[in-house]
């Protein structure tokens, strides 16, 4: 039984981020990227608003994590327009295959 | 009530904006808005004039008896004038002119103020003088609260305003200008039936008629040489109308020019009057009696004033294409008929005549001079060249610029009543000369007299009616030129007997009233009577449609009656004493004292001169060109340098040629090479300059400069080529990267932190 | 009773969000990973809204599950053509990442843990901040807040009654600026994402 | 905090009322197009008007086989109904049926709703790809391309009345608009007039109905992400979609008919603000005023012909979406103008003539 404290929702955040950071990480699939990329962003917004209910952050971390809300779903769109155009000039989607530009 | 002209001048401008917008939509309903616009305007001028009439009753008085009541009277009497017959009645106004005091307080105390209206708004301030008002304000503080700062916008020196002024001569213009507009708007609408632009004719119309109207009614010569430009600008379109003629477009070229020449002259004048009296205004620059003002005579000097008066009159040269500015005019010819009609009847050349009667009393007697002298040798030479014009519209016109020449000369000797006079029964008539030349245009397909002949069968109506028109012009009895060309012969006589060193010039009116009647009839004859010349022509004439013979028949009886009915002995005022009501004391005064009044007994001897010379004239014409008596190429092969002098119209475009284009030509060349020499030149010396000093900072740029870029570029391109493989374009490497990276930082910021 | 019944809601979030969390890595198929992020994220909605944060809470779920999440599954599927629903990492990479990732969880949690700079005083919980609402909506306004403990009782409604006391600043530009990248990026997403043919296969 | 126990209770007779609404508007259906084609509809099954049709429909789907496809991704196809059911359902917790009888008083009520309804379309994209079946997958895909595009223009529809309620409290828009029936956003500017409009047309587009469902469109899609799905598993499926009509049908009529309140206040001397039976009436009020709203939807259903789905689409972003940010830049003028509404000019008393608290007061 958890009793809501500001450390739990912390640490809710902080697996949250573990799990994006590995989801990253550990994906080959450039969509498995970026819900990894959309974890991390959940995980933040969690401790944004935790902060404004449990912290002095007030009202602001309410706004801060719906202008992450909002950018993510901006950025959701345009990463999957890159995915679309990489899996289109690539046919593949795996991003170990996307390393053109290395040196 | 003045309202009522400037309602009149403005409803053809909205006329021709209407058109002018919806022109493409309307097509031939242009014709129908610019006609009602017109016709409006007429209704307008027509109430107005009889407005007019009821508020200054003295108007209706014989001429010239409200300056020199006594003598007039008697002078009349001893003339014996059928004019004069009503000489009670005339007493009898008088009388009632004294038991109006209260309504026209003028017209009893000797000098009289024929303006009824004036108004203006002002448009931009020159010069910011002081007027009384503002300087009765400022000594005067607490009056503030009683004028308001309406009050304050009166007219001040220096204030440039559009504006309106009413007197017996705008009245009788606006009358005559509408009317003609009228009639020629309806006629156009028969003649330019079968034309393309048919629309774009009548939105031209409306603003020609706009701007003459305007011009007419304006109080200020500021207006003024607007709507002189603006004139002339309708003129330029009118005539080019045809632009796909190259004559036409060149004929368009030419007049627009011409007038910009004069119009030089005349801004010269309006500057020089600026900068002498500080004020546009009429009702500033002249006395109400029509007298310079003597305040601003007084800070004037002679020699200004005539420059500023010659200035004005060269204006009025090119409008009114006098002596050497004329040439525009009969080539303007190229034109439609209706738009000639309205050039040489009510607008355009009227407008030249009307500034000189308007600033008449600016003119100092060198002004006059000059004046009277190109006057006169304009009416001679142009009625010389139409005498052996083969174009009916040719001769036309250069009988329009001999008879400006009458209005201009007659003026210049004072004659302010007879040129006037003048000015409106040759707009009647010559309107009705150029519409039945028109007519004649329409039925015959032909300009070429000698392709006409025994027309009269073929279209009566024209014929009968452009008879009375040959028969005012040549100025006989009882029609309307008669009287006006009597009344400027009557005054060119008063003027020659007290001034005998210009005898010469003034034999010339004399000898071209006889050249009138013979070129009059001789374009009659040539034209109605006689043997068909040309077959082809002659089968296909026919007359023309009642949209042009009614304008026709119309001015036919205004061309007639136009200088009243004074031979019937009603009590009817005539023209004259209409125009007489308002002749500016200046007319009447210093050289001129008395001279009208000598003129009044005069008019016997002057109406059996200038009949029998038109008598002489038309016998003439008779002789040769109706009864064949005479042959005219007899006469031509017995004179040919005289006619060679006349066909090619006195070598007028010959010698500008010689003198203006050909010197400008010339300069021109001149000045070419100098461009092409010595400018051209500088600038290859200096560009061949640049060119070496440029291969000397190319060679420095090259080494140096250059150089060390590269050298630069070289080093950082090598530190990237050894840095590249850090890149290994391996994603999920970063992100390792990124988050080792991250706990390496935390960690050591642990280690490192000590609370 | 009652605060028994919200721990037990309040555990069961807390697991919502986070075993799909890690169901999301570990699992294979792309598509389960999708679904599984649905979980997470519905969770994360739910511990906002538990936070007392029900506007934020509602959008998470309309734009990050209705709208992003959608987006990524229309991603997977117009993608995920045969080979690549599998697609593994090597071995390597797991111990690689795990370890990574679990130090770095580590050290997070036990920065949480510390108590050094986790004052309670200093946290307290300042309850839920019901009539947010109009709050939010101000502060996008331009409004920024007075007073960020909420002086208002916390049942009241949120018609507006008393109007902000000063105008300032608040979140008026971030806001606008938001929007006008809002709008680039669909432009921009639009564009990348438009019918191209589809070039030949690279040989180099 | 949202008291716990409360909501436990409201959940389950908010679960009885949507499994019962959702019987009553099949056989509605059933006669409604039965009438519309002119013949009887069911006429047998429990008396006269077959009102028990709906039941004995349960029944039969209970007995049926629970099929799963051998290629079906078991765990998302057997999770799908539920996702579907759960969206619409969790809906209705902010919906409120009078005045103050809601499960949750939200203060962003309407917004919590259309955030949970659009969970619904991943339970039918989920459906649509674990079934296994190129129909499915199609109707799946359609389905979520058009619920995501219709869900822009419909929130923006919903934004225009607010703007003009000032909250996003549905008790307390409802309550704006008590009074004569003028004081109805429907009629309170003409912009508010077509705004409905337009959102009776997304809302039947969001819950997949004629002539907008492509999804399940059975001459080109078997029966789209319908299609492997039998017995239980697909009844879910339609009780979300009757329920997700009702609960669109409901934030219509708050929006913009006046919510519980008759379009005639005849209770204007007893005052009924807290008194149950007041509230009641009301309830009969609301639950009319949505019947009838899904009446018009079930009508447009059977007279309608289907669209193409590249005309729904075009139909969406082409016309819907540039109208409905028209009509909310129209209405945010309109705000300027007549900042009072058009029979604002005739004071508070004709406004809200009850004098009834505008917030509802708590449950």
């Amino acid at each position: 039984m958890l009793i809501p404290s500001l450390q739990i929702y912390l640490l809710v955040g902080a697996v949250l981020f573990t799990t994006g950071l590995l989801c990253m990480v550990t994906k080959r699939n450039a969509i498995g990227v970026l819900m990894g990329v959309e974890l991390i962003l959940t995980a933040s917004n969690i401790n944004f608003v935790a902060f404004s209910r449990y912290g002095k952050l007030g009202l602001d971390g309410q706004l801060v994590s719906l202008f992450v809300i909002v950018l993510a779903a901006g950025e959701a769109a345009i990463a999957l327009a890159i995915a679309m155009n990489f899996y289109n000039n690539f046919e593949t989607i795996d991003v170990d295959r996307a390393s053109n530009l290395k040196g | 009530m003045g309202l009522i002209w400037v309602i009149a001048t403005l409803v053809p401008l909205a006329a021709f904006v209407v058109q002018i917008l919806f022109g493409s939509v309307l097509k031939r309903a242009n014709a129908y808005i610019a006609t009602g616009a017109i016709g409006f305007s007429f209704f307008l001028s027509t109430m107005g004039m009889l407005w007019y009439a009821s508020f200054k009753p003295g108007v209706l008085s014989p001429p010239g008896h409200h300056a020199h009541h006594e003598e007039v009277v008697e002078g009349a009497g001893a003339a014996g004038h059928a004019d004069h017959s009503h000489d009670g009645e005339a007493g009898e106004a008088t009388d009632h002119g004294h038991e109006d005091a209260g309504h026209d307080s003028e017209a009893d105390h000797g000098p009289v103020n024929p303006v009824a209206f004036e108004g203006s708004i002002s448009w931009a301030t020159l010069i910011r003088g002081e007027d009384t008002l503002s300087k009765v304000l400022r000594e005067n503080p607490a009056l503030g609260d009683l004028i308001g700062p309406e009050d304050l916008r009166e007219e001040g020196p220096g204030v440039v305003s559009v504006g309106y002024r009413i007197d017996n001569i705008t009245a009788l213009m606006f009358f005559m200008v509408t009317l003609i507009a009228t009639c020629i708007h309806v006629y156009s609408m028969g003649y330019m039936d079968h034309e393309p632009r048919y629309g774009r004719f009548f939105a031209y119309l409306s603003l020609f008629c706009f701007s003459m109207l305007a011009l007419v009614v304006s109080n200020n010569f500021f207006q003024v040489f607007m709507c002189w430009e603006l004139v002339g600008l309708c003129s330029y379109f009118l005539i080019g109308f045809y632009y796909e003629k190259k004559s036409a477009s060149c004929a368009a070229n030419k007049a627009f020019i011409t007038n910009r020449i004069g119009d030089v002259g005349f801004i010269v004048g309006l500057m020089v009057l600026f900068s002498t009296f500080g004020t546009f205004s009429f009702s500033e620059i002249f006395t109400p009696e029509g007298m310079l003002n003597p305040e601003l005579a007084a800070k004037a000097d002679t020699f200004w004033l005539t420059v500023a008066g010659i200035g004005i009159f060269v204006g009025c040269v090119g409008k009114s294409a006098q002596f050497p500015l004329h040439v525009w005019l009969p080539d303007a010819m190229e034109g439609p008929t209706p738009v000639s009609a309205l050039i040489h009847a009510a607008t355009m050349v009227a407008a030249g005549v009307y500034l000189i009667a308007r600033s008449f009393p600016l003119f100092t007697p060198e002004a006059l001079l000059v004046i009277t002298y190109i006057g006169g040798i304009t009416l001679f030479v142009a009625a010389t060249i139409a005498i052996v014009a083969t174009d009916i519209k040719k001769a036309l016109a250069y009988s329009t610029v001999s008879q400006l020449g009458y209005m201009v000369m007659v003026l210049g000797i004072g004659g302010w009543i007879a040129g006037l006079m003048h000015l409106i029964t040759h707009a009647f008539f010559k309107a009705l000369l150029f519409l039945c030349s028109g007519s004649v245009i329409h039925g015959t397909g032909t300009q070429e007299m000698p392709q006409m002949g025994g027309l009269y069968k073929k279209m009566p109506k024209t014929a009968l009616t452009m008879l009375v028109g040959v028969l005012c012009i040549s100025g006989f009895p009882l029609t309307s030129g008669f009287y006006s060309k009597d009344a400027i012969i009557a005054q060119v006589l008063a003027y020659g007997e007290s001034n005998p060193e210009h005898t010469f010039i003034l034999l010339l009116p004399g000898i071209s009233a006889g050249i009138t009647a013979f070129y009059m009839f001789r374009l009659w004859f040539m034209t109605f009577v006689g043997t068909p010349r040309d077959k082809h022509v002659h089968d296909h004439a026919h007359e023309s449609g009642d949209l042009m013979t009614v304008p026709l028949v119309i001015l036919a009886c205004c061309a007639f009656l136009a200088a009243g009915v004074p031979w019937l002995g009603l009590p009817i005022p005539s023209l004259e004493s209409f125009i007489g009501f308002g002749q500016p004391a200046a007319a009447d005064s210093g050289q001129f004292a008395g001279l009208t009044a000598r003129a009044h007994e005069l008019h016997g001897v002057a109406s059996v001169v200038a009949s029998g010379c038109a008598l002489l004239g038309t016998v003439l014409a008779v002789a040769i060109y109706w009864k064949g008596y005479l042959s005219p190429s007899e006469a031509q092969r017995q004179f040919p340098r005289v006619y060679d002098l006349l066909i090619n119209k006195w070598y007028f475009d010959e010698i500008y040629r010689y003198l203006a284009v050909r010197p400008a030509m010339a300069f021109g060349r001149m000045v070419a090479w100098f461009d092409k020499n010595v400018i051209d030149g500088a600038l290859d010396g200096s560009a061949d300059l640049t060119v070496r000093g440029s291969n000397f900072e190319g060679r420095f740029d090259l080494g140096i400069v250059d150089g060390m870029v590269n050298w630069i570029g070289s080093t950082f391109f090598e530190t990237g080529v050894s840095l590249k493989r850090v890149q290994t374009g391996w994603l999920r490497g970063y992100v390792v990267t990124i988050a080792l990276g991250a706990v390496a930082l935390v960690a050591l910021g642990a280690f490192l932190y000590t609370p | 009773m009652s605060l028994l019944v919200s721990n037990v809601l309040f555990t069961c979030l807390v697991l919502l969000t986070a075993v799909p969390a890690v169901m999301v890595v570990i699992t294979q198929h792309i598509v389960r990973a999708a679904c599984w992020l649905l979980l997470s994220l519905a969770g994360a909605a739910g511990l906002f809204f538990f936070l007392g944060a029900d506007f934020v809470g509602a959008t998470q779920l309309l734009i990050y599950v209705g709208g992003t999440l959608v987006l990524v599954i229309f991603g997977v599927m117009l993608t995920a053509t045969g080979p690549f629903v599998n697609l593994r990492a090597s071995s390597g990479d797991w111990a690689m990442s795990v370890l990574v990732g679990f130090s770095l969880l580590a050290i997070v949690t036990f920065g949480i843990a510390q108590p050094t700079w986790f004052n309670p005083a200093m946290f307290e919980d300042s309850g839920p901040t019901r009539a947010s609402t109009n709050r939010i909506g101000m502060a996008f306004l331009g409004f920024p807040e007075e007073n960020p403990t909420p002086a208002h009782p916390a049942e009241k409604e949120d018609v507006l009654v008393d109007p902000p006391k000063h105008v300032g600043v608040g979140y008026l530009l971030p806001f606008e600026v938001i929007s006008v990248h809002l709008v680039l990026v669909l432009v921009g997403a639009a564009y990348l994402a438009r019918a191209k043919q589809r070039p030949k296969r690279e040989t180099a | 905090m949202i008291d716990a126990i409360w909501v436990l209770i409201a959940a389950v007779l908010l679960a009885t009322f949507v499994g019962v609404a959702a019987m009553v508007y099949i056989w509605m259906e059933r006669k409604v197009s039965g009438r519309i084609q002119d013949r009887l509809g069911p006429t047998r099954v429990g008396g006269r008007f077959g009102w028990l049709q709906s039941l004995a429909d349960g029944a039969k789907l209970i007995q049926k086989e629970d099929l799963v496809p051998d290629s079906a991704d078991q765990i998302l196809f057997r999770l799908a109904p539920y996702v579907v059911m759960l969206g619409s359902f969790v809906a209705f917790l902010a919906l409120p049926f009078s005045n103050g009888w809601v499960a949750v008083n939200l203060n962003i009520a309407v917004f919590f709703m259309l955030a949970v309804m659009s969970v619904e379309v991943f339970g039918v994209i989920m459906a649509g790809y674990s079934s296994g079946s190129k129909w499915s997958l199609l109707g799946g895909m359609r389905e979520a391309a058009q619920v995501v595009s219709y869900e822009i223009p419909m929130a923006i529809c919903v934004v225009i009345p607010i703007m003009v309620a000032g909250t996003l409290n549905l008790n307390t828009i409802a309550n704006q608009q008590a009074g004569m029936f003028w004081n109805w956003y429907l009629f309170q500017s003409p912009i508010l007039f077509v705004t409905s409009f337009v959102y009776f047309t997304c809302a039947t587009a969001s819950c997949k109905r004629a002539p907008f469902d492509l999804a399940e469109a059975e001459s080109e899609l078997v029966a789209g992400f319908l299609t492997e799905y039998s017995g239980m598993r697909w009844s879910f499926f339609f009780l979300a979609e009757y329920a997700s009509m009702f609960a669109v049908s409901g934030i219509f009529v708050i929006l913009f008919l006046g919510g519980w309140n008759g379009p005639i206040p005849i209770w204007y001397g007893i005052d009924f603000g807290d008194v149950w039976i007041g509230k009641f009436f009301g309830l009969l009020n609301f639950l009319i005023k949505s019947s009838l709203m899904v009446f018009v939807m079930m009508w447009l259903r059977w007279t309608l012909p289907r669209l193409r789905i590249d005309q729904v689409m075009t139909t969406c972003l082409k016309y819907l979406l540039p109208m409905s940010c028209g009509l909310l830049l129209l209405q945010a003028i309109w705000q300027v103008i007549f900042p009072n509404g058009l029979v604002g000019w005739m004071g508070p008393e004709v406004f809200n003539p009850g004098g009834y608290p505008l917030d509802g007061g708590q449950p």
